[in-house]
């Protein structure tokens, strides 16, 4: 005991990005079952490394433990040190995402292994679990390499892998939608990528020391560190599909329920608006513009995408289009950050964690449903809750946690980036406001898809007895029960995490 | 152990009831016991903290809970005299509805009732927190909890189309709602010099404000009130309350319309006494606060006059009363710069009936709740004479509703004319006021007239109900519930003095220091009679011992009188002028009693219009943009692609006439762009 | 400067293995084959042993600095022998089969494995040459060497590619004759009493000889180096030879014969480009050109092996933008795109071999559908060499390109830097999406049916897997072979600060 | 002994006034004899010998008269009748507004009770006449209060007489009085019984005693009704001595009675929408009243 107690959160990053990896390479050889019991033990591996790491930061959240891995001299010019790019670290805004990730990471393996199976009615998947576990982990593995980077540059190149295994676990199911949405996405975002590619450069070309560090647009020249800032912005709209990129999330939604469980709700698409979070974490006098701005197409993206989730049809479709725009809110919570409000700042931090949960139920919800049903339109559901009980809990806890009722997690990110907004006055205000606003809408758009599919008379059989898929209901009630205490965790976790000013 | 100990055990307590029940669910009959068990202990643990509040008049408070470091906010449960009241009737209506419950939850076994009692007691347990906090961020959490947790009630039945619909309204009204509270509250507390969501921090924030910008404490003031308001079910914004209340099951419509209603009363007052420093904004919405009032107890009265579900009509008459208490708020606040005396007496009244209310709306909802259990409908077409078959129901029913109509002697009378009384007297100070208190007078005619309608219909008369029906009176645990809430009426009716003692305690703890007279001084020292000096001489009197002793002696009279002639009784059938008619045949229909009058005030509650949003095509092409962006690019691409790869023809030659082209522009490039190092 | 036999050895080895298949090549397979697997391995040994002892910073030279080899050198004499050892030992199979299908012959054979080892050797000679008109003869020995191998089929498309690019690429580098003959006549009266015009000399000659004169010489050399390289617009010869090559024989086609291209670019253009600021806008335009018009007649194919040598005429692009900057990143990251080009693009070849050899030689994506299920392997690699020539990260082709997109930038050549990024994200949609049209989706009843349809045999599937790990190496631990890109980048900027002036 | 007088004025002069109206009025204007001015004692006691026939076994119907009887009583009892009113320091004018609301409660829990549908379109319509009459009641009342700013019944009578007639007072009275053929159910607003159409409404199952302490009650409330009106807004007498105070209150009902019969006798039955519509009116004018009384005047 007396061994494990010493050993400090530095000890465990290797083997936690190392953990996921080690497993998706055994799950590339495995087949069925086997690469169920694999692909769990290495999530779980994960998971216990994961709260060793965040558990030992607790004891001093406000430090940040530094894994130096390496230099990288092929870009060090003739004349300059070469600069450290590969680093692992933790603070207390990479635990919040680590936490998220490797959480909602294991809940979403437990789930696939049941339902990814012959008795899915929408999908029934006989074999292939081996390649989609492989990819899982490796994301698993990608992600807590972005939540664990110690510079843009770490970052990046997780960044990078996630998309990779995003193309491929979209087209898992390799139907035409399936490779057409595949492959948009990964363009799509690659292309966010490759701004973020010109902001290293810019980074790298400006400064001499530690060009990658976190803290680098503090240093440059003002007008080059909106620059910077702008295209960094880019590649976080790409990646956490805000307009004008959104399309492609839409249309990822042919992927399995549970990678768009994970990938498009909990945590790829966090990976967008974590980057900015460091970004505004680190940064010292972000311009005022580039609040605006992200300020500005962060709340368009929120009403363009409010309008059309109204009018759709497609539960999932309505989760992604909804996934967007509360990646809007966590933009907006860092660009009133940029503004100065430390409130909203921290508000948008926990609603990283607070969507997670909460959208990552509904999506693991409506994935019971399809697979018991065969079908996600809202016009051919009714009166689910009847026979699936725990999904309708799941559903509504989701909604009401992403709808922001108390005392559900997306409250107090809500209620943070509300009142941080309130604080800034003038324009921060009426942004505020106008989430407000937007809140009240989506509640009552979820509270009637709620009550349209989950009540009523059933439009289905029950299923057999024996079909208890209990790794799905673990799953979802996990989930809700974290919808619920997330916030505990979460929230003396964000209060150490300083906005840079 | 400290008395808040108690209530923060009885809060445990329910949430752990709520998880035993949650397992329990499967057994129906055991769940439904235990629950109670659970609701009853901790009731009267609460029951006696409160007691020990208003008793002592001096508030507890706990140690911090729960700090939200943030945003600069502990959960500290904190009992006021104020809270104090709300706790009481909450532990009351609680214990009674819960066993109301056991049976009456038994009959409809398509629904489980793991939607039932453990979300009944978690309400109860975000009730009686959101009165025991006195800070604005955990009050707007538990405030919500409560919406969410009466929210999964009101859709218990889900087949029930009404109560889905019913039930998205209600939760989207108040949501609602409650943004703006949230957004009132966030404005407070982004203005305040201390930032905290403690209501002393706010108060400071709004002292600090009305210098500054009047403007946005008007703003702040009406989100709050129109929040509050829309919980309350004060028209316009309660619109939702008619439709929800009825589709709950009945005991919980019995909770919503006794117990949560209320809650929103209890947030105006904290608005207004512990947010907001007296000053012109109390008299200006406290003269809102009245009209608003008015306006509910007008359309709703008269809209309740033509309902023919039971339910619903209680649930119109809610809304009536609650306009009642708002009237006696709003008296209260607009009076209480001017004149103190009259303004506490007001808000006492408003005090006394909002707890009368709890008591004999809750009471009333239960009996419907019995009738409906026996006769399976609540269209008051298709039951009457129930107090045949059910005559304990009946009897209670029958007090309640004289009670709610303001019949002498009972509690509803004695909280009413408080009110009309200082409501004529603040008129001297502010004349609208009078006209507002003709208005309630005259509704509360009104009122009479739909629970005489409520009762000839249901209880009196001949008795007409199915074949199916069992004929017999309700089980025992649900008679019981029914005589306790029986009991407070009777009880505050022929002493309302025992009531005021208390609630002035409440008002008093709530208003600034040397704002309430003496309580002798303004009741007079009588325990048996209220004497009322509002202007300083007596100017009004109710003394129900004494007159009620001089009815029951007139009754007498009037018995000796009708025997004096010793006459004899014969049972005959019912004489409809000479003609044999089945009496289903003649039966006279709910919908036609007071139809001239109702004629007048049809238009009063309109349907609200749902509106059907057509699918905007142009805006979502519009919004599309991999349609006019993304794809187009994509073949304005391809086109540029299938231009250059013409160019690749194939012919040697070509591509030697490319080389020979390229090498002379490669020349002519580099020497344009001059040499030179 | 060490005296060393390494140069010579390394040029003599294959060609004596050359000698020895063509002597006995028709008596047993063991001098066929054997032979050339022996003479690729002990070339690459040979190399090794060279890079050893250049990393130090010696070069080793001999007959009178003829024959040079430094850093720059070993980076290509190495990157060669192991290209051409991995794609001797995938023909080993894959031509085997073809004989069995009776589409070629033993004594075809011969020709086959003789001319890889005497391209090899032409190869090595390139690499090692000191001189600039050495440099120009085995240039065109290497073409020769493969002009025959295009033809291998002697089918009549192949013999029509392989006139082209014979035609086409003897042309173009007699441009390059122009060039190096101009260069020569300007430096002679600076260089007395030399044998010929040393490439390690050139940096002390070229600011004394005048601005035109150098100009039109690197216009000369960009536009005869560039034939062979495939830079646009003398890239036509291109797409041809690699489509109706055999798969081996595309690999190395795109894989080592341009890059001598580029190599030779490396030994001349960088030296002037710091003198002249002209000359880096010019290459930076070429280049461009060549990535944009390369990238687009990628998108415009649907025979695979087209698809890859449009890839490779947009790829060198990259290579030489990267010469032309002419500082120490630009060159490293040219010399470092070459390198991963030349082993994605390799892998990309063979895998596109190896799915011709499962499906009986069908090539076209528009034929091909859900071809993964059965081959993974082969899925695998030819995904990794998409994504590593899309440039994403963790794969190679990303740190080179970074590096050429810093050196760029360093020169304020905001363009040419923002043409390189979308090149890149087009070519990773192109190979991407060209890789699930083929291996994705569900099969079509055709292919579905096909008996043969199945992985192929690890013989052939090793030698992709080997270019495969190696393209996750350098992707995942780039400084791996920063040693020797610094090397040749540090040999380049020598030669040039050995001219400048003070 | 004040419980006494008001006792007496309202059992024993309610009965003889009506005696008196129809002796005297009806009588008068039916241009025939009458009957004697005892003969509603004679009905009463006529009916309480009589046999009580039960339709409905309901506990309503038996105990609705008896609390009709005893609430205007009641009323009667904090209803000042030329000097103090027995139970005035245990009630006010709001009190008495509800007590003598009881009396219509019995009436239409009776009809209602019965369930034949002539009693329950009477109950209705009692219900109706209620709801448009006694807010003129009230209106006025309160424009007294406000003059006097006392709630109770003597003192807005000692105010009036103190501080003479003040135009609030006088449009209060008149309103008062429109209303008082309503209150006391006489035509044209006999409409709840409305003999000839719907037999008597809420009473149609009714007989012998019950019906006889329904009557009672009615004959004495048309006192109590006339005596606030003569009380409040007729202030004359008040400071009499003794028996003269009582003389002059009993003079004024009677004038007030007679008044009513008077108009009962010469008027056709309304329709009750014909008599909402009316009574609106009325209670614009109690309002005016009470306006003014807001305005000082």
């Amino acid at each position: 005991m007396i061994a494990i107690a010493e050993i400090s959160a530095r000890d465990l990053l290797v083997p936690l990005v190392a953990a996921p990896l080690i497993g998706a390479l055994l799950c590339v050889f495995l087949k069925r079952r086997a690469s169920d019991y694999v692909a769990a033990i290495f999530a779980t591996i994960t998971l216990v490394l994961a709260a060793g790491a965040i558990g030992n930061l607790f004891s001093d959240l406000d430090a940040t433990h530094r894994v130096p891995l390496g230099w990288l001299v092929n870009i060090a010019g003739e004349s300059r040190p070469a600069p450290l790019v590969f680093e692992l670290s933790i603070d207390a805004l990479g635990a919040l995402m680590l936490f998220v990730v490797t959480v909602i990471g294991f809940l979403v393996v437990i789930y696939s292994s049941e339902y990814l199976s012959p008795r899915n009615v929408e999908h029934p998947v006989a074999n292939g679990k081996g390649r989609y576990y492989a990819w899982l982990l490796l994301f698993v593995g990608a992600m807590v390499g972005i939540a664990l980077a110690g510079n843009f540059f770490q970052l990046f190149i997780f960044w990078e892998i996630t998309t990779l295994c995003s193309w491929a676990l979209i087209s898992y199911y390799q139907d035409e939608a399936s490779l057409r949405a595949g492959f948009k996405a990964l363009i799509m975002t690659a292309i966010g990528g490759l701004f973020f590619v010109l902001a290293l450069v810019l980074m790298y070309l400006n400064l001499d020391t530690d060009p990658f560090a976190f803290d680098a647009l503090g240093r440059l020249a003002p007008g080059l560190r909106s620059l910077v800032f702008v295209f960094l912005l880019v590649a976080a709209w790409a990646k956490a599909a805000q307009f004008p990129f959104f399309t492609w999330l839409p249309d990822a939604m042919a992927a399995p329920t549970p990678i768009s469980c994970y990938l498009h709700a909990a945590a790829m698409v966090k990976a967008g608006v974590y980057l900015i979070a460091r970004v505004v974490s680190a940064s010292y006098g972000l311009s005022y513009g580039v609040g605006l701005l992200t300020g500005i197409m962060a709340l368009a993206t929120i009403f363009i995408v409010v309008f059309l989730f109204l009018f759709q049809d497609d539960l999932k479709k309505i989760l992604a289009l909804s996934t967007i725009s509360h990646l809007g809110y966590i933009l907006i919570g860092c660009a009133l950050g940029a503004w100065g409000s430390a409130t909203a700042f921290q508000g948008g931090l926990l609603h990283i964690a607070a969507h997670g949960c909460g959208k990552g139920l509904l999506f693991l919800s409506v994935g019971m449903i399809t697979y018991f049903t065969g079908t996600r339109r809202i016009s051919e559901l009714s009166g689910v809750g009847r026979r699936l009980p725990i999904v309708a809990v799941g559903f509504f806890v989701g909604a009401f946690t992403v709808t922001g009722v108390p005392p559900l997690a997306g409250f107090w990110s809500k209620f943070l980036i509300l009142t941080g907004g309130l604080e800034l006055g003038g324009f921060a205000a009426v942004i505020a406001i106008l989430l407000l606003i937007e809140s009240m809408i989506a509640f009552g758009f979820f509270l009637w898809v709620g009550q349209r599919v989950f009540f009523g008379s059933p439009s289905f059989d029950a299923p057999p007895a024996k079909a208890v898929a209990w790794p799905m209901t673990t799953a979802v009630i996990i989930l809700a029960v974290l919808c619920l205490v997330v916030t505990l965790f979460a929230l003396p976790v964000i209060q150490h995490i300083p906005l840079g000013m | 152990m400290a008395v808040i100990d108690l209530l923060i055990g009885a809060l445990i307590l329910l949430v752990v009831g709520a998880a035993v029940t949650a397992l329990l669910a499967k057994r129906r009959a055991m769940c439904g016991y235990v629950a109670f068990l659970f609701v009853a202990v901790a009731s009267v643990w609460v029951g006696v903290a409160a007691f020990h509040v208003l008793s002592t008049g001096s508030p507890i408070a706990g140690a911090p809970v729960l700090t939200i470091a943030p945003l600069n906010s502990s959960l500290v449960f904190t009992v006021d005299g104020l809270s104090a009241v709300f706790l009481l009737i909450t532990s009351l209506i609680a214990v009674c509805t819960t066993l109301f419950s056991v049976r009456y939850m038994l009959v409809d076994e398509r629904y489980s009732l793991v939607r039932y009692y453990p979300i009944l007691l978690l309400f109860f347990a975000s009730v009686i927190s959101v009165v025991s906090v006195r800070n604005m961020l955990f009050f707007l959490v538990f405030w919500e909890f409560m919406t969410l947790a009466s929210y999964v009630l009101v859709v218990f039945e889900t087949d029930n189309a009404d109560a889905r619909r019913a039930g998205l309204q209600y939760f989207i009204a108040t949501h609602i709602a409650t943004g703006g509270i949230l957004l009132a509250t966030i404005l407070l507390y982004t203005n305040a010099p201390v930032k905290s969501f403690e209501f002393e921090a706010l108060l400071e924030s709004t002292r600090a404000l009305m210098a500054t910008s009047p403007a946005l404490i008007h703003l702040i003031l009406a989100l709050f009130v129109i929040g509050f308001a829309t919980k309350a079910g004060i028209l316009p914004f309660g619109f939702w309350l008619p439709n929800a209340h009825p589709v709950a099951p009945s005991p919980f419509s019995a909770v919503l319309s006794g117990c949560m209603v209320k809650i929103g009363v209890y947030g105006v007052l904290v608005v207004f006494t512990s947010l907001t420093p007296l000053s012109h904004f109390t008299t200006v919405w406290g003269v809102w606060i009245a009209v608003l009032g008015t306006v509910s107890i007008f359309v709703a009265s008269l809209t309740a006059l033509q309902q023919t579900d039971s339910k619903r009509l209680l649930a119109f008459s809610t809304i009536g009363q609650m306009g009642y208490i708002w009237l006696a708020l709003g008296v209260g606040l607009a009076l209480l710069r001017i004149s103190p005396a009259v303004a506490v007496v007001a808000l006492m009244a408003g005090l006394f009936h909002l707890v009368n209310h709890a008591c004999f709306k809750s009471l009333l909802f239960l009996n419907a709740g019995a009738a409906l259990y026996r006769t399976g409908t609540r269209d008051m077409d298709k039951a009457g004479g129930l107090m045949r078959i059910m005559p304990v129901t009946a009897v209670t029913a029958i007090i309640a509703a004289l009670a709610i109509s303001g019949i002498p002697g009972l509690n509803g009378f004695a909280s009413k004319w408080l009110i009309f009384e200082s409501g004529i007297v603040g008129g001297f100070e502010i004349p609208l006021l009078v006209f507002l208190v003709v208005v309630a007078i005259f509704i509360s005619a009104v009122t009479l007239a739909y629970y005489m309608k409520f009762l000839g219909m249901v209880f009196v008369g001949k008795l007409h109900i199915g074949q199916e029906v069992e004929r017999r009176e309700v089980p025992v645990s649900m008679l019981v519930p029914q005589v306790l809430m029986a009991i407070p009426c009777v009880a505050f009716g022929v002493l309302p003095m025992l009531a005021l003692k208390y609630l002035y305690v409440a008002a008093n703890g709530i208003l600034p220091a040397g704002y309430s007279p003496a309580f002798a001084s303004l009741f007079g020292s009588s325990p048996l009679a209220v004497n009322l000096s509002l202007s300083g001489l007596r100017s009004g009197a109710w003394g129900p011992v004494a007159i009620l002793v001089a009815f029951v002696g007139c009754l007498v009279l009037g018995y000796l009188i009708s025997r004096m002639g010793a006459a004899q009784t014969r049972e005959v059938p019912m004489w409809l002028c000479g003609e044999e008619h089945d009496f289903s045949e003649v039966r006279y229909p709910v919908h036609s009693f007071l139809l001239t009058f109702n004629r007048y005030f049809a238009k009063l509650y309109p349907p609200i219009p749902v509106p059907r949003l057509p699918r905007p095509t142009a805006i979502l092409k519009l919004l599309d943009i991999d349609r006019w962006l993304y794809y187009p690019g994509l073949r304005w691409g391809e086109r540029i692609i299938r231009v250059i790869s013409a160019t690749h023809a194939g012919f040697p030659q070509l591509y030697v006439l490319w080389m020979i082209v390229g090498a002379a522009l490669a020349v002519i490039v580099l020497f344009s762009m001059g040499g030179g190092p | 400067m060490v005296q060393s036999s390494l140069p010579v050895m390394l040029i003599g080895v294959p060609l004596a293995a050359a000698g020895v298949v063509f002597t006995l090549g028709r008596w047993t397979r063991l001098c066929r084959e054997g032979a050339a697997v022996g003479g690729a391995l002990l070339t690459l040994y040979l190399a090794v042993l060279a890079v050893g002892q250049v990393l130090s910073g010696a070069s080793l030279n001999c007959c009178q600095m003829a024959l040079n080899l430094d850093g720059l050198s070993a980076l290509l004499v190495v990157l060669v022998t192991l290209v051409t050892a991995i794609v001797i030992f995938y023909s080993l199979h894959y031509m085997y089969h073809q004989l069995r299908k009776g589409l070629t012959t033993e004594a075809r054979l011969v020709t086959y494995y003789g001319l890889l080892m005497v391209f090899l050797a032409a190869m090595m000679w390139v690499c090692t040459t000191n001189s600039l008109i050495w440099m120009y003869v085995a240039l065109e020995a290497t073409t020769l060497a493969t002009a025959l191998l295009v033809c291998f089929f002697w089918t009549r498309a192949s013999l029509e590619a392989a006139y082209k690019y014979d035609m086409l690429v003897v042309a173009g580098v007699c441009f390059a004759l122009f060039g190096t003959v101009l260069l020569y006549s300007a430096a002679a009266q600076y260089a007395p009493g030399r044998p010929a015009l040393l490439l390690t000399e050139l940096g002390q000659i070229i600011p004394k000889i005048p601005p035109s004169v150098s100009l039109l010489a690197v216009a000369f050399f960009v536009v005869g180096f560039g034939t062979k390289a495939g830079l646009v617009p003398f890239h036509a010869w291109l797409p041809d030879a690699h489509a109706e090559a055999p798969a081996p024989i595309s690999a190395l086609l795109s894989g080592l014969v341009i890059k001598v291209g580029a190599y030779a670019l490396a030994r001349t253009i960088t030296i002037f480009a710091p003198h002249y600021n002209a000359v880096i806008v010019f290459v930076a335009i070429m280049a461009s050109a060549s990535m944009l018009i390369g990238i687009f007649m990628a998108w415009a194919q649907d025979d695979l092996k087209r698809l890859l040598a449009f890839h490779s005429v947009s790829q060198i692009g990259y290579v030489i933008e990267g010469l032309g900057f002419g500082t120490y990143l630009g060159i490293y990251g040219g010399l470092f795109h070459l390198v991963n080009h030349t082993l994605f693009k390799s892998l990309l070849f063979l895998s596109v071999g190896a799915v011709m050899y499962a499906t009986g030689g069908l090539r076209r994506i528009s034929q091909l559908k859900g071809l993964g299920k059965r081959m993974p392997i082969t899925a695998a690699c030819f995904f990794i060499g998409a994504i590593a020539m899309g440039g994403l990260p963790p794969l190679n082709g990303f740190w080179s390109k970074l590096t050429l997109f810093m050196a760029g930038s360093e020169l304020h050549l905001w363009w040419a830097v923002v043409i390189a990024v979308l090149v890149s994200i087009l070519t990773l949609g192109c190979m991407v999406h060209a890789g699930y049209k083929i291996f994705w989706g569900h099969p079509t009843t055709a292919l579905v049916t096909n008996p043969g349809l199945k992985e192929v045999p690890v013989a052939i599937w090793l030698s992709m897997a080997v270019l495969a790990i190696l393209c996750i190496v350098i992707g995942v631990y780039p400084q791996i072979i920063h040693p020797l890109l610094h090397r040749g980048t540090e040999c380049i900027l020598a030669v040039y600060r050995a001219g400048a002036i003070p | 002994m004040t419980f006494a007088i008001n006792l007496g004025l309202v059992l024993l002069i309610g009965p003889l006034l009506a005696g008196v109206v129809r002796k005297v009025v009806r009588a008068r204007v039916h241009s025939r004899k009458g009957p004697p001015i005892v003969q509603p004692f004679y009905d009463l006691f006529k009916l309480l010998g009589k046999e009580d026939l039960q339709s409905v076994a309901s506990q309503v119907v038996q105990y609705a008269p008896l609390v009709a009887f005893a609430s205007v009583l009641v009323a009667a009892l904090l209803t000042p009748m030329g000097m103090r009113a027995p139970l005035g320091q245990y009630g006010d004018m709001i009190v008495f507004a509800y007590f003598i609301t009881i009396a219509a409660v019995a009436v239409v829990m009776t009809g209602l009770a019965c369930s034949s549908p002539y009693s329950m379109m009477g109950a209705g319509r009692e219900v109706m006449m209620h709801l448009v009459v006694e807010p003129v009641l009230i209106i006025c009342l309160i424009t007294a209060a406000i003059k006097a700013g006392s709630l109770l019944m003597w003192d807005m009578a000692a105010w009036n007489y103190v501080n003479g007639p003040a135009i609030s007072m006088v449009a209060a009275a008149v309103a008062l009085f429109l209303a008082l053929q309503a209150q006391v159910g006489k035509l044209p607003f006999d409409i709840p019984e409305a003999d000839q159409e719907i037999m008597g409404g809420p009473f149609i199952e009714l007989s012998g005693p019950k019906l006889a302490m329904f009557q009672w009650a009615f004959f004495a409330r048309q006192v109590v009704y006339a005596s606030v009106l003569a009380v409040i807004f007729i202030p004359w007498g008040l400071t009499f001595a003794f028996p003269w105070n009582v003389g002059a209150h009993l003079l004024k009902v009677i004038v007030l009675i007679v008044l009513v019969g008077v108009i009962d006798v010469v008027n056709p039955r309304l329709r009750i929408d014909q008599a909402m519509s009316y009574f609106f009116g009325v209670i614009f004018v109690a309002l005016v009243a009470m306006a003014f009384a807001l305005i000082g005047a």
